[in-house]
């Protein structure tokens, strides 16, 4: 089974791997990784043959949290990785294994000021170049209710 | 002064020439006088989907499409020799006249069948790794 | 003067935010040496409208019509996707009705979506009489869609618990003679687009996407069944009444733009197969969930749904913390992915050929904005 | 903003008259489809709803060639300069249609939060026919090219159609 195949392949950077509860969370595989062990953790998925199906970031106002979800094409196994970042903004890049992830990682820089160290070109995605503030902050604004 | 009588029919040249300037520059000058001015800052501005354009456009062209223009003088002056055998065309003698254009126009598409064979219509697609 | 810059070999090209066919406002930068591209970096954020810095200050009801302005030819499954979350973090658990109703109209919808892409990318490729062919049934079937969902193009009628409205004799009998009808106008399609010696000369080996490209870029939905990987939600991660259907997930060899178009027209006829399924075994019984609680007020956790749309998978990412509003909603759109192989298709192909490998990607720009 | 527009050097009643009656009836949209709304302007313009009925069906790609700009969609901040640039490399009588919420007022995207969009494109270009929906209906876009031509003409076309409207 893939789910069992990556828990072998990730069993040397020993993280923390425990089975996600599907019905609940919708994923098999919940994977708790340090920012450094990232690019190993994507190494071990791809080897597997999973693509990364998004990448994003939770402001969890005192620290950041970055998500990643795995998927795979062949076998349903839906691994999401959590990121705990603290409060510094720095995190190796994902796009020498992962093209795909160059701009899931602009988007990421663009609307939350996390940078990526060794990106091909970080500049902003989707927000004007000559804008200078990160909207999804939670101090940008999203705190005042309007409705 | 008297005009030799040889050189009177050129009027209608000169009549055809007025004609012509005046259907070519007509339209230019009634638009100059009953059309409505734009200001818009942008108004002269060369249109490239809404951005402003990047680097400029004289810059040194593969000489490949040069041919492209030599390709058009043969298609081009095929249709120009025409125009004077419609007034010729048909008086009498039409079965002649039909073989003598369709041999004119056959010599000159020669030179279309020549770049045809030589590959000049065949782009260069990417080669598709198997 | 004009000054010759003879050492500037490559011309720069706006592709850019007003283009017949890029589809929206999409910009692709092209530094072209004559014909041939030799690099193109699409520049995105133009449509970008902010649902996720929109969906902090909602309730889960009120981003409801959001979920359809992400991608409004596929919002059913936007919608799907979106009350699929919400229900599996609150623990609802939709009657059979209300699932084989979300069934019919999603498919449905995908239909229509991939019509408007058939002549949309005809149009982009030169052809005007398919597109005309194509919205003449995509207005039949708008007209079956607007009777019970109450709009034509941004639907907001799936509910977190089931669906509002029911289905009634005239929707189905109406369902039933489109299915019929637009049989017949496959062959008329085939025989006018497929068979074309221009269109296969146009799309034959071009913008050819091989199995690791997809794997590298995460490309999902047609773009990989056209390149053999038979991936498709419906199958391989079976949610809502799927299941309970048989239908065959068409997938091309090659991976060029004529298998991705093949794909897309059979995927419609399986939509078709689908349907008629669904409205013959139509169960009655609730439509809605028993008690669905008046102000949504999930636990805390995190969900993540993923649900097939014409594009690719959509997947509803929801992290809450008990607030009735949701704390982050990361909406991953099949699009975004897709568009990032453009760069590296693009290189040393013709301007003309990047047009058709645009149009075989199927973008939607305020989706991959967001 | 280009507000005024330079008046032509010949003008009298009648030339006018049969100028602006034929510019009314041969109004060349120019494609520019922002979001959601340029779907319901396609499908206004295909084969059920049909604005060639009023010489409107003929999207030109290029300003150069239009003197009808219908604004369908969120104008975002980053769209706002090309939106501008567009209607001033029109030509001279030209006019804009506004076409769903977005265009007119922001619509369902505006709140005081927003960091994206521009609140409705009269902010940033002179607009002459609002059409509210979201997305309106391809009928609404027919009434919208019918009020435009009222405007231009102001000779009743949309009367015929709606006894109620007493012009």
């Amino acid at each position: 089974m893939l789910i069992d195949k990556i828990k072998q392949a990730l069993a040397p950077l020993n993280l923390e791997v425990a089975d996600g509860d599907y019905a609940k969370t919708g994923c098999h595989l919940a994977v708790a990784a340090p920012p450094d062990q990232i690019q190993g953790v994507a190494q071990a998925m791809l080897d597997e043959g999973c693509f990364l199906a998004s990448l994003t970031a939770v402001d969890l106002r005192e620290s950041f949290d970055l998500v990643y979800h795995f998927a795979n094409f062949s076998e349903l196994c839906r691994t999401v990785v959590h990121v705990p970042l603290g409060k510094k903004k720095g995190m190796p890049t994902l796009s020498a294994i992962y093209p795909g992830a160059d701009w899931y990682e602009r988007e990421v820089f663009d609307l939350f000021g996390i940078h990526f160290f060794g990106h091909p070109n970080l500049k902003r995605l989707l927000l004007p170049e000559d804008a200078d503030f990160h909207p999804l902050l939670k101090d940008f604004g999203a705190s005042e209710s309007n409705d | 002064m008297e005009i030799p009588e040889a050189l009177s029919d050129f009027w209608f040249v000169l009549v055809y020439l007025v004609a012509a300037a005046l259907f070519a520059l007509g339209p230019i000058l009634l638009a100059y006088l009953i059309a409505p001015r734009s200001y818009g800052a942008a108004k002269d501005a060369i249109y490239e989907c809404g951005m402003p354009t990047l680097g400029s456009a004289w810059i040194q062209v593969a000489v490949i499409y040069y041919l492209f223009a030599l390709l058009f003088l043969a298609f081009d002056v095929d249709v120009l020799f025409l125009f004077p055998v419609l007034l010729a065309y048909g008086k009498g003698y039409v079965w002649r006249d039909f073989i003598e254009i369709t041999i004119f126009i056959g010599i000159l598409s020669l030179v279309i069948v020549y770049a045809w064979c030589r590959g000049v219509f065949i782009w260069k697609r990417k080669q598709v790794n198997p | 003067m004009i000054e010759y810059s003879l050492e500037e070999k490559t011309y720069t090209l706006n592709l850019g935010p007003q283009h017949p066919s890029t589809h929206g406002v999409l910009r692709v930068l092209l530094e072209m040496e004559g014909e041939f591209i030799t690099k193109a970096e699409p520049v995105i954020g133009y449509g970008h409208r902010g649902h996720e810095h929109m969906a902090e200050n909602r309730n889960y009801l009120q981003f409801l019509p959001n979920t359809a302005r992400v991608d409004y030819l596929h919002a059913l499954a936007y919608n799907q996707g979106y009350c699929m979350a919400v229900e599996k973090l609150i623990g609802l658990v939709v009657p059979e009705r209300g699932e084989f109703i979300r069934v019919i109209t999603a498919e449905l919808n995908r239909i229509s979506s991939h019509l408007l892409w058939l002549g949309a990318y005809l149009l982009d490729l030169g052809a005007f009489t398919p597109i005309l062919y194509c919205f003449d049934d995509r207005e039949n079937l708008l007209d079956l869609l607007d009777r019970i969902t109450g709009s034509r193009l941004t639907y907001c009628f799936f509910r977190p618990g089931g669906v509002p409205q029911d289905l009634d004799d005239e929707f189905i009998t109406g369902t039933r003679a489109f299915v019929k009808r637009l049989r017949t106008r496959f062959k008329d399609y085939d025989n006018l687009v497929t068979k074309n010696v221009i269109f296969i000369n146009r799309t034959k080996d071009v913008g050819v996407i091989t199995q690791e490209q997809c794997v590298k870029y995460g490309l999902t939905g047609p773009m990989v069944r056209g390149s053999g990987i038979p991936y498709d939600i419906r199958k391989s991660e079976p949610y809502s009444a799927y299941p309970q259907f048989d239908f065959v997930i068409p997938i091309g060899d090659k991976g060029d733009i004529l298998d991705r178009y093949v794909v897309r027209v059979r995927e419609m006829e399986q939509s078709l197969r689908i349907i008629e399924q669904a409205l013959d075994k139509l169960p009655n019984g609730p439509i809605m969930a028993e008690k669905v609680p008046k102000r949504l007020k999930p636990a805390e956790g995190e969900v993540y749904q993923a649900v097939e749309t014409a594009r690719g998978e959509f997947g509803c990412y929801i992290v809450s913390q008990g607030d009735i509003k949701p704390y982050r909603i990361k909406l991953r759109v099949p699009s975004f992915g897709n568009l990032s192989i453009l760069p590296e298709l693009a290189v040393d192909t013709l301007v003309a050929d990047l047009v058709a490998i645009l149009g075989s990607i199927d973008v939607v720009v305020p989706e991959i904005d967001r | 903003m280009e507000t005024k527009t330079g008046e032509p050097l010949i003008r009298f009643g009648l030339l006018t008259e049969a100028l602006n009656l034929a510019r009314a009836n041969s109004l060349w949209p120019l494609t520019f489809g922002l979001a959601c709304c340029a779907i319901e302007m396609m499908a206004a313009g295909m084969a059920r709803f049909d604005l060639d009925r009023f010489g409107a069906g003929v999207f030109r790609p290029s300003p150069r060639q239009s003197d009808l700009m219908i604004v369908a969609g969120t104008i975002s901040k980053k769209m706002g300069p090309a939106v501008v640039r567009l209607y001033e490399q029109m030509p001279a009588p030209k006019w804009v249609i506004a076409m769903g919420n977005c265009a007119i007022s922001g619509g369902p995207f505006y709140y005081p939060t927003q960091y994206a969009i521009i609140p409705g494109a009269d902010l940033i270009i002179p607009v002459d026919v609002y059409i509210p929906g979201c997305p309106p209906r391809p009928e609404a876009i027919i009434e919208s090219i019918l009020l435009l031509e009222e405007k231009i003409t102001n000779r009743g076309r949309l009367r015929k159609f709606r006894q109620d409207v007493n012009r």
